[in-house]
């Protein structure tokens, strides 16, 4: 998409490339608040949503709320974890719902009626997603074609996998062992494992993305791939990283599907990458890459999980429930928009007084 | 104001939309019910499923060939593999075009597939209709697992039963145009006007779409903005196996009843755990050995679907063809400790 | 591929002299390249497809086969027109497919209240065309990617279609119009039912604009580079608003063809369908990131994605063999012109070298 | 042809032997031959398209040659990719800066090559420091935290050149670096290029603007159609010399320009302002007129005539075209009164780089080569081939995509693009840049023909010779406010110069700053 880089075109739009050079001038404070505004407002409206539906029933907070409101998003928090850090390249991945899928199915398979650990289970999973992830990559780095018609192309493909292989079949909790069920269901000093995992691999990931050359290199490549091949960085190398990380996160992800849920069909997860997009496009990531952070997509996908919960415990009309939710998300981002519009409206304007 | 009501004059209005419906079947009807005809040899049936890799279509639709086998037919099963309104009308297209000798289907929606079946029929093709109906005027046949009726009311009274006629209770259901769904509903909401039930209230239907991870959080959902919540009933077997999940998973259990129909496989753990007393389900092997054999009578003639014919379904012996060519299974099982290990579905 | 005629030592023409001769050259290289085209392979395809099909398949040269297939791939198509403009421009909408439930459910409740339908009709393409202005202006004055303000949408529309119908389904809608939306009912004298023959004008018309007029050169100019499409004296913003405003105008429309067709009318009618416009827009060789492509290839890939899997459905190949042949066929359609680009530079480092 | 090694001189740190390559149809180097020596400043001339960044982009590894050999330290090298030739030492600023724009000044000049702390982390401080350093060194205000999204040409120009410089480079090739550049800037670079080469350095050098060639080289490559033309020392040349051995024939005089009389006001300014960026900015521009705008990098010239043209939104102040004033905020209104602006920056504003020559050149004028929104193809072509022969354009087919164009050729296909509208107000940021000698001549006696036929036009140029060459008046911007107004007589480099730095003691206020009273109601 050629949408917003850097274009001034549209009276309305304003000029996105409107931070002053003499930022410097102008007090840190405001600056600072600038580059993580992205986040700041996506974290606020989770904020005030948690707030309202607290005030309006003081039991979605409660120790049980609170474990369900964690467990519900784990999975769309790692799963936008690994799609961040291919959009970042300028690149999507759409084919994580249909890897999720088959990942859990394959895990299902794998442990039904056997006695096979969760180590085992886990490492299988991300073995798969691993290899989903390498030929959507190979495709797009090696084979320079565009990503979105790749991963589009292998949503279905692997779908149809999954859906071949399984053939109506289904994996039943009660032939998953207790050991793997556990790991979606148990956890340290009354925290469940499954967001607990889904933070460590977001912090390793933040911290890989910000303080090491790769990371800095995946943001450069978004930026301009051209400026990054001459800039003598292995771009097709970070390319096909990327997808086979994002696509590892999601087989891991199928596996801890398969232990959260136990009950598996080779659909699950099926449609999610709409959803695992959205929650990255409202974390503040730019979809034409090197913009944001996976924090913002991160809490991008808290934001969404969170308001599907709110609506249940408020007791919206499920017909009314969709509705509301288009609204708020169209809020959410819009609200980002123009808050961060005003901001660097502000600091032109400060610029050269 | 004017325009409108020039254009409500003139316009066509609900109330003149007219309905050749029955036509095409009328024409169909006309032959003669032999009811000394044999089976034919080496008829072809094909199952139409909501959507194809649902467990339980499955069970129905293969023990549905396994009876085509027994006499000397060919069944196969086709079908979407979403349970989207439309995606059925394709498929039966393309089964004209084969000319199958019957046509069996469980309809995502009674109203899109009545078209394309009304072609079918027109041209000398049976429909059978299982599991879902559509209109009685687009097949023949319909395959009925048990009457709405019972399953809706014996739901409730079982479930009361549990709860000692006290207590609110949801209903968590699949998709919010499933039409099983939403009669067996209506059938519950009625059997709830009774007077004996006036300690009960129904508090909300949720849809989890008969997808587990939805019909999970919906059950979280339900108990946690109606902590007064005393039961919960799922019509369908997703959504009380994720139902049962969760509050096995939880502080529920034990506390919230949980009832509905699920398959024995899928539900075993919990009956066996304690999270599920009980629940129930016709056998869906049965529904689709049922289904192959009237559609086999109907293709030789033995039948053409008016109430009162007889044909002989294999190992299920004689059945009638009811009202609105109607033919019901028999009364659902209820699956409970007791019993649960005897079935294997 | 050396210029027929020029010198040998004048690879560089300089505008003027020479001008004539070159066209000349241009001209014949051009139509070899047109032959490599994806979307000319992708015409060319979809004649092989059919041919095999009547070749092998019974039933499937029928005309009511035929028909059938075709007036099965309407909505899709009919939305694939706009979508085409939209993603040259470099924009996308995946809200259609909830506009399309929107319409549809709109349509049923109106009739269930007893309007009459002549009135339904237009009430439903306003709200489609609102529905566009939204989505046209929350991308072109709020300034939001038109990915993230239309998954938004995709999420309100369709819980709007829930709002306006809950659970019902309405049907009995009138005869005369559903006759009109029918397969059964064709154009006389041929197999192509009346959806498909109106998207075959609309094809036409878009085909038009994107390639023979100036709006089609600015979507182009603006899909390849907005900035200076803008600096060129394009109207940027407001073509985008109008295509928005198009798109969602179509999508209605197919609403309401959606709903004649299977005479339901369902909140969740036409749900997931706009991956599969996208897809067959984007197998017919438009990039997604603008600026390229052409209608014909978009409609190639609409028709090839319909007859494909009727095909495929007569010889009994399952449904989730058929989702693989359309991911293959997406990877392929992009890595053809891709592995032809690169074979191509092969041989001309050859010849260059000897 | 005579290789024009030094005698005695060492093998060359790196050359080109025998090299060609092709784009489809296109030779863009044959047969080329090139020797560059440690310490020695080398210039590589030639007219628009000849070849030059080709060559340079083949001895950087963004190309690989189709047959010939580079050579590195006398031995054969291949490179796989610009990795390999900056691994081998080798720092190269391209003709078109290609910066990540998301990321900061200092993360562009080391992306790749941060200095690390430990647990191999990036080392943020280090290289925020390193960067400013850096700038100090070419003596620029850049804060090494600002995003490069909204740096104008001239400071991309810079960061690029901070880039090439900041890793010990054996081999500096520079292609048009000063392009965009005043001569301020252009002296801190070659004071600093001077020092490199001192040090051992080989430079190769491209530009356009003779007088550096001969400032900074010793030796000289001339190309013509990408074939050699001569390999020689630079003593003993002279300019004719050079721009004989480009073009293949003799230049006439370089600056053309007509004395004209000028008619009524084309196109008045009031008190323009976007804050923050340009503040009260009032003049006007005749028919028949050349106003220059002049200015040091970052005074803000560009972005007065972006608002005056409209694609930037003025916060205050009106333009007036012809006594009515213009809608703010639209091209179109601009343009429908018969405004043009040829924009400094040709890859993000000036072109559509995947659209063909012809379509970029019609897109200005779409509603007049057919009716009814229809577009007739041959008057597409017709009105490109037109243009592109009267700007002497290279190029192989009109359908070619403008992107493959040499970079001066890209110019003239946005000089092309935007006479072609037949405008009354002529509004030029950086005509001639990258340009070359015999075709800047040749766009300085258009632009002078067509004032002199009541063409009204405003020039923002960095090169200070073309302005004083050309124009009628200069206009003087020191920090986004309007310092000076000198008419032709008046106006120097001194003059010129010193308002730019914002010595206004030396000017004379001007009538702009006394035409604010009477514009307030
Ligand atoms: N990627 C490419 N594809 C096709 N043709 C190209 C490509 N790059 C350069 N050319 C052609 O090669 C020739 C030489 O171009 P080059 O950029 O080397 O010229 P140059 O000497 O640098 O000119 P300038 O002074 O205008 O920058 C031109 O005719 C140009 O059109
Ligand atoms: N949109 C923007 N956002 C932030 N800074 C900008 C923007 N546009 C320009 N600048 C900065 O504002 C200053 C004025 O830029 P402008 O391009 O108008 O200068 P100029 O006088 O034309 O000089 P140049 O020769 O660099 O073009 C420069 O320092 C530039 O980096
Ligand atoms: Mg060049
Ligand atoms: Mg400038």
């Amino acid at each position: 998409m050629s949408t917003g880089t850097g274009t001034s075109a549209g009276p309305g739009t304003g000029t996105p490339k409107a931070l002053g050079p003499d930022a410097e001038r102008a007090p840190r404070s405001l600056a600072e608040t600038v580059l993580r505004v992205r986040e700041l407002s996506i974290g606020g409206a989770l904020v005030l949503l948690v707030l309202g539906t607290w005030l309006a029933n003081p039991s979605f907070l409660d120790g049980q709320g609170v474990e369900d409101l964690l467990l519900n998003s784990a999975i769309l928090v790692l799963l936008a974890t690994g799609q961040s850090v291919v959009v970042l390249t300028r690149n999507i991945d759409l084919s994580v719902g249909s890897v999720v899928g088959l990942s859990a199915f394959a895990c299902g398979s794998f442990v039904s009626g056997s006695d096979h650990g969760p180590v085992a289970v886990l490492l299988l999973g991300t073995a798969l997603g691993v290899l989903c992830g390498l030929v959507s990559g190979a495709l797009v780095s090696f084979g320079q074609v565009p990503a979105l018609v790749v991963t589009l192309g292998m949503l279905y493909v692997l779908q149809g996998v999954g859906h071949a292989w399984a053939h109506g079949d289904q994996i039943n909790a009660a032939d998953v062992p207790d050991s793997v069920l556990e790991l979606g269901s148990g956890g340290v000093l009354g925290v469940p494992y499954l967001p607990l995992i889904s933070a460590a691999v977001l912090t390793c990931t933040a911290y890989y993305l910000r303080s090491y050359r790769g990371g800095r290199e995946l943001y450069a490549i978004g930026s301009s791939p051209e400026a990054a091949r001459l800039a003598g960085i292995p771009l097709r190398r970070r390319v096909l990283a990327a997808y086979a990380f994002s696509g590892a996160v999601a087989g891991f992800a199928g596996a801890l599907w398969l232990a959260r849920f136990g009950t598996v069909v080779a659909d699950a997860a099926n449609g999610w990458e709409l959803t695992v997009v959205s929650a990255v496009v409202v974390g503040g990531l730019a979809i034409t890459g090197g913009v944001g952070t996976v924090w913002g997509a991160a809490l991008g996908a808290l934001l969404l999980t969170t308001m599907g919960s709110a609506l249940v415990v408020l007791k919206v009309n499920p017909f009314w429930e969709q509705a509301i939710t288009g609204v708020l998300l169209l809020a959410a981002i819009c609200a980002d928009r123009v808050v961060r519009h005003r901001t660097t409206e502000a600091l032109r304007k400060r610029r050269r007084p | 104001a004017l325009t409108l009501a020039l254009a409500g004059c003139s316009g066509t209005t609900k109330d003149d939309a007219k309905d050749d419906a029955g036509s095409a079947k009328e024409g169909a009807r006309n032959a003669k019910a032999d009811p000394d005809a044999p089976l034919k040899e080496g008829l072809k049936l094909a199952f139409l499923p909501k959507q194809i890799n649902n467990p339980y279509e499955k069970i129905v639709d293969e023990a549905g060939i396994e009876a085509a086998g027994e006499y000397g037919g060919q069944a196969k099963e086709v079908g979407p593999s979403d349970a989207k309104a439309s995606s059925q009308v394709s498929y039966i297209n393309t089964l004209v075009q084969q000319r199958q000798d019957a046509i069996l289907i469980a309809a995502n929606d009674p109203n899109a597939v009545c078209g394309p079946l009304k072609q079918a029929m027109k041209r000398d093709i049976k429909v059978v209709a299982y599991d879902s109906d559509t209109h009685k005027d687009c097949r023949q046949l319909f395959i009925n697992q048990a009457s709405s009726e019972d399953i809706g009311r014996s739901l409730i009274q079982h479930t009361a039963k549990q709860l000692g006629h006290k207590g609110e209770i949801a209903i968590l259901s699949a998709t919010q145009n499933a039409t099983n769904q939403n009669a067996w509903i209506e059938f519950m909401k009625d059997e709830l006007e009774k007077p004996a039930y006036e300690d009960m209230k129904l508090v909300k239907t949720a849809y989890g779409d008969d997808d587990d991870q939805k019909s999970f959080q919906e059950t979280q959902g339900l108990l946690k903005a109606y902590p007064k919540l005393k039961a919960v009933i799922s019509p369908t077997t997703v959504g009380i196996a994720a139902a049962a999940r969760y509050i096995g998973g939880s502080s529920y259990k034990g506390k919230v009843v949980l009832n509905g129909l699920g398959t024995p496989n899928q539900m075993r753990k919990y009956v066996k755990n304690g999270t599920v007393e009980q629940f129930s389900l016709w056998d869906p092997e049965k529904l689709g050995y049922l289904a192959s054999y009237a559609a086999a009578s109907l293709s030789s003639g033995q039948i053409t679907g008016r109430e009162g014919e007889r044909f002989t379904a294999g190992e299920l012996g004689e059945r009638t063809v009811g009202k609105d060519g109607e033919v019901i299974l028999g009364p659902p099982t209820v699956f409970d400790a007791k019993n649960i290990d005897d079935f294997d579905f | 591929m050396r210029q027929a005629g020029g010198k040998d030592d004048a690879p560089v023409r300089e505008a003027g002299g020479e001008a004539a001769r070159g066209e000349v050259a241009a001209g014949r290289r051009r139509t070899y390249a047109e032959l490599l085209r994806w979307d000319t392979a992708l015409g060319v395809l979809l004649v092989a497809v059919l041919l095999a099909g009547a070749g092998g398949t019974e039933g499937f040269a029928e005309t009511t086969n035929l028909s059938a297939a075709l007036n099965d791939t309407a909505e899709i198509a009919l939305i694939a027109l706009p979508m085409t403009l939209l993603v040259v421009a470099g924009q996308v909408d995946l809200s259609v497919a909830s506009m399309l439930g929107l319409s549809s459910a709109l349509a049923g409740s109106l009739w269930d209240a007893g309007w009459a339908f002549e009135l339904i009709v237009p009430v439903c393409l306003l709200v489609g065309l609102a529905g566009g202005l939204l989505n046209g202006w929350l991308v072109t004055r709020v300034g939001l990617p038109a990915l993230a303000v239309t998954i938004g949408t995709l999420t309100l529309y369709r819980g709007l279609a829930s709002v306006v119908l809950g659970n019902k389904a309405v049907a009995d809608f009138p005869e005369t119009y559903a006759q009109w939306a029918s397969y059964t009912k064709t154009v006389p004298g041929t197999f192509v039912p009346y959806p498909i023959a109106l998207f075959a004008v609309l094809a036409v018309g878009a085909a038009v604009v994107l390639h023979r007029t100036r709006y089609g050169r600015a979507m182009f100019a603006i899909g390849a580079q907005e900035q200076a499409a803008w600096f060129a004296g394009v109207r940027v913003n407001r073509i985008k608003l109008v295509l928005f405003a198009l798109t969602g105008l179509t999508a209605a429309f197919a609403g309401i063809v959606h709903t004649l067709r299977y005479g339901s009318a369902r909140a969740d009618n036409g749900i997931g369908l706009e991956l599969v416009v996208i897809a067959s827009v984007l197998l017919g060789g438009v990039d997604f990131n603008g600026g390229k492509g052409t209608l014909g290839g978009a409609v190639a890939g609409v028709l090839l994605i319909g007859v494909l899997n009727n095909l495929l459905t007569l010889n009994d190949v399952s449904n989730e063999i058929q989702v693989v042949v359309t991911g293959v066929l997406l990877i392929v359609s992009v890595l053809t012109p891709r592995v032809i680009a690169v074979a191509g530079e092969r041989r001309q480092r050859r010849t260059a070298a000897t | 042809m005579a290789q024009a090694a030094p005698a005695g001189a060492p093998a060359p740190v790196l050359a080109l032997e025998e090299v060609t390559k092709s784009f489809g149809s296109v030779r863009a180097l044959r047969g080329v031959s090139l020797a560059l020596h440690a310490g020695e400043a080398h210039a590589l001339a030639g007219e628009n398209g000849a070849g030059k960044s080709t060559l340079i982009k083949t001895l950087a590894g963004v190309h690989r040659p189709d047959s010939g050999t580079v050579l590195l330290d006398g031995a054969p090298v291949t490179f796989h990719g610009p990795a390999d030739a900056r691994a081998a030492g080798i720092a190269v600023i391209y003709q078109e800066p290609t910066l990540f724009a998301d990321l900061s000044v200092a993360e562009n000049i080391f992306m790749g090559r941060q200095p690390l702390r430990a647990l191999r982390r990036v080392d943020h401080t280090a290289v925020r420091d390193a960067t400013a350093a850096l700038l100090r060194r070419l003596g620029v205000d850049l804060d090494p935290e600002r995003p490069a999204r909204g740096l104008s040409i001239a400071d991309q120009q810079i960061v690029e050149i901070a880039k090439a410089l900041s890793f010990d480079a054996r081999v500096l090739v520079m292609d048009e670096p000063t392009a965009a550049l005043t001569g301020t800037e252009t002296d801190r670079l070659f004071a600093v290029v001077e020092a490199l080469r001192k040090e051992g350095a080989a430079v190769l050098f491209v530009s356009h603007r003779l007088t550096e060639i001969f400032r900074l080289c010793r030796s000289v490559t001339t190309l013509r159609d990408g074939a050699l033309v001569a390999s020689e020392p630079l003593a003993g040349l002279t300019e004719d010399d050079l721009v004989r051995r480009m073009v293949g024939r003799d230049l006439d005089a370089l600056y053309a320009k007509r004395d004209t009389r000028t008619g009524e006001t084309a196109l008045e300014v009031r008190r323009l302002t976007r804050e923050g960026v340009f503040h009260d900015v009032s003049f006007e521009v005749r028919r028949g007129e050349i106003v220059a705008l002049a200015g040091l990098v970052g005074a803000g010239r560009s972005e007065v005539v972006q608002a005056v043209f409209g694609v930037d939104r003025a916060d205050a102040g009106e333009v007036l075209v012809r006594g009515a004033a213009l809608r703010r905020g639209s091209p179109t209104a601009a343009m429908d009164a018969g405004l043009a602006l040829v924009p400094e920056d040709r890859r993000q504003q000036g072109l559509v780089m995947e659209l063909s020559i012809e379509r970029n050149i019609a897109l200005t004028g779409l509603h007049t080569l057919g009716r009814g929104g229809l577009v007739r193809r041959a008057a597409e072509r017709a009105r490109a081939g037109d243009w592109a022969a009267r700007l002497r354009l290279r190029f192989d087919r009109l359908s070619d995509a403008a992107g493959v164009l040499s970079g001066g050729n890209q110019q003239k296909v946005v000089l092309a693009k935007w006479l072609a509208t037949e405008p009354e107000v002529l509004i030029v940021d950086e005509p001639t840049r990258g340009i070359d000698v015999g075709t800047k001549a040749e766009v300085h006696r258009l632009l002078s023909e067509l004032a002199a036929e009541g063409l009204a036009v405003l020039m923002v140029s960095s090169d200070l010779p073309e302005v004083l060459g050309m124009a009628d008046r200069v206009l003087v911007m020191h920090e986004g406010r309007l310092v000076a107004e000198l008419p032709r007589a008046e106006a120097t480099e001194e003059s010129v110069l010193a308002a730019a730095t914002g010595r206004t003691g030396a000017v004379r206020r001007t009538e702009a700053a006394a035409l604010d009273g009477e514009g307030t109601p």
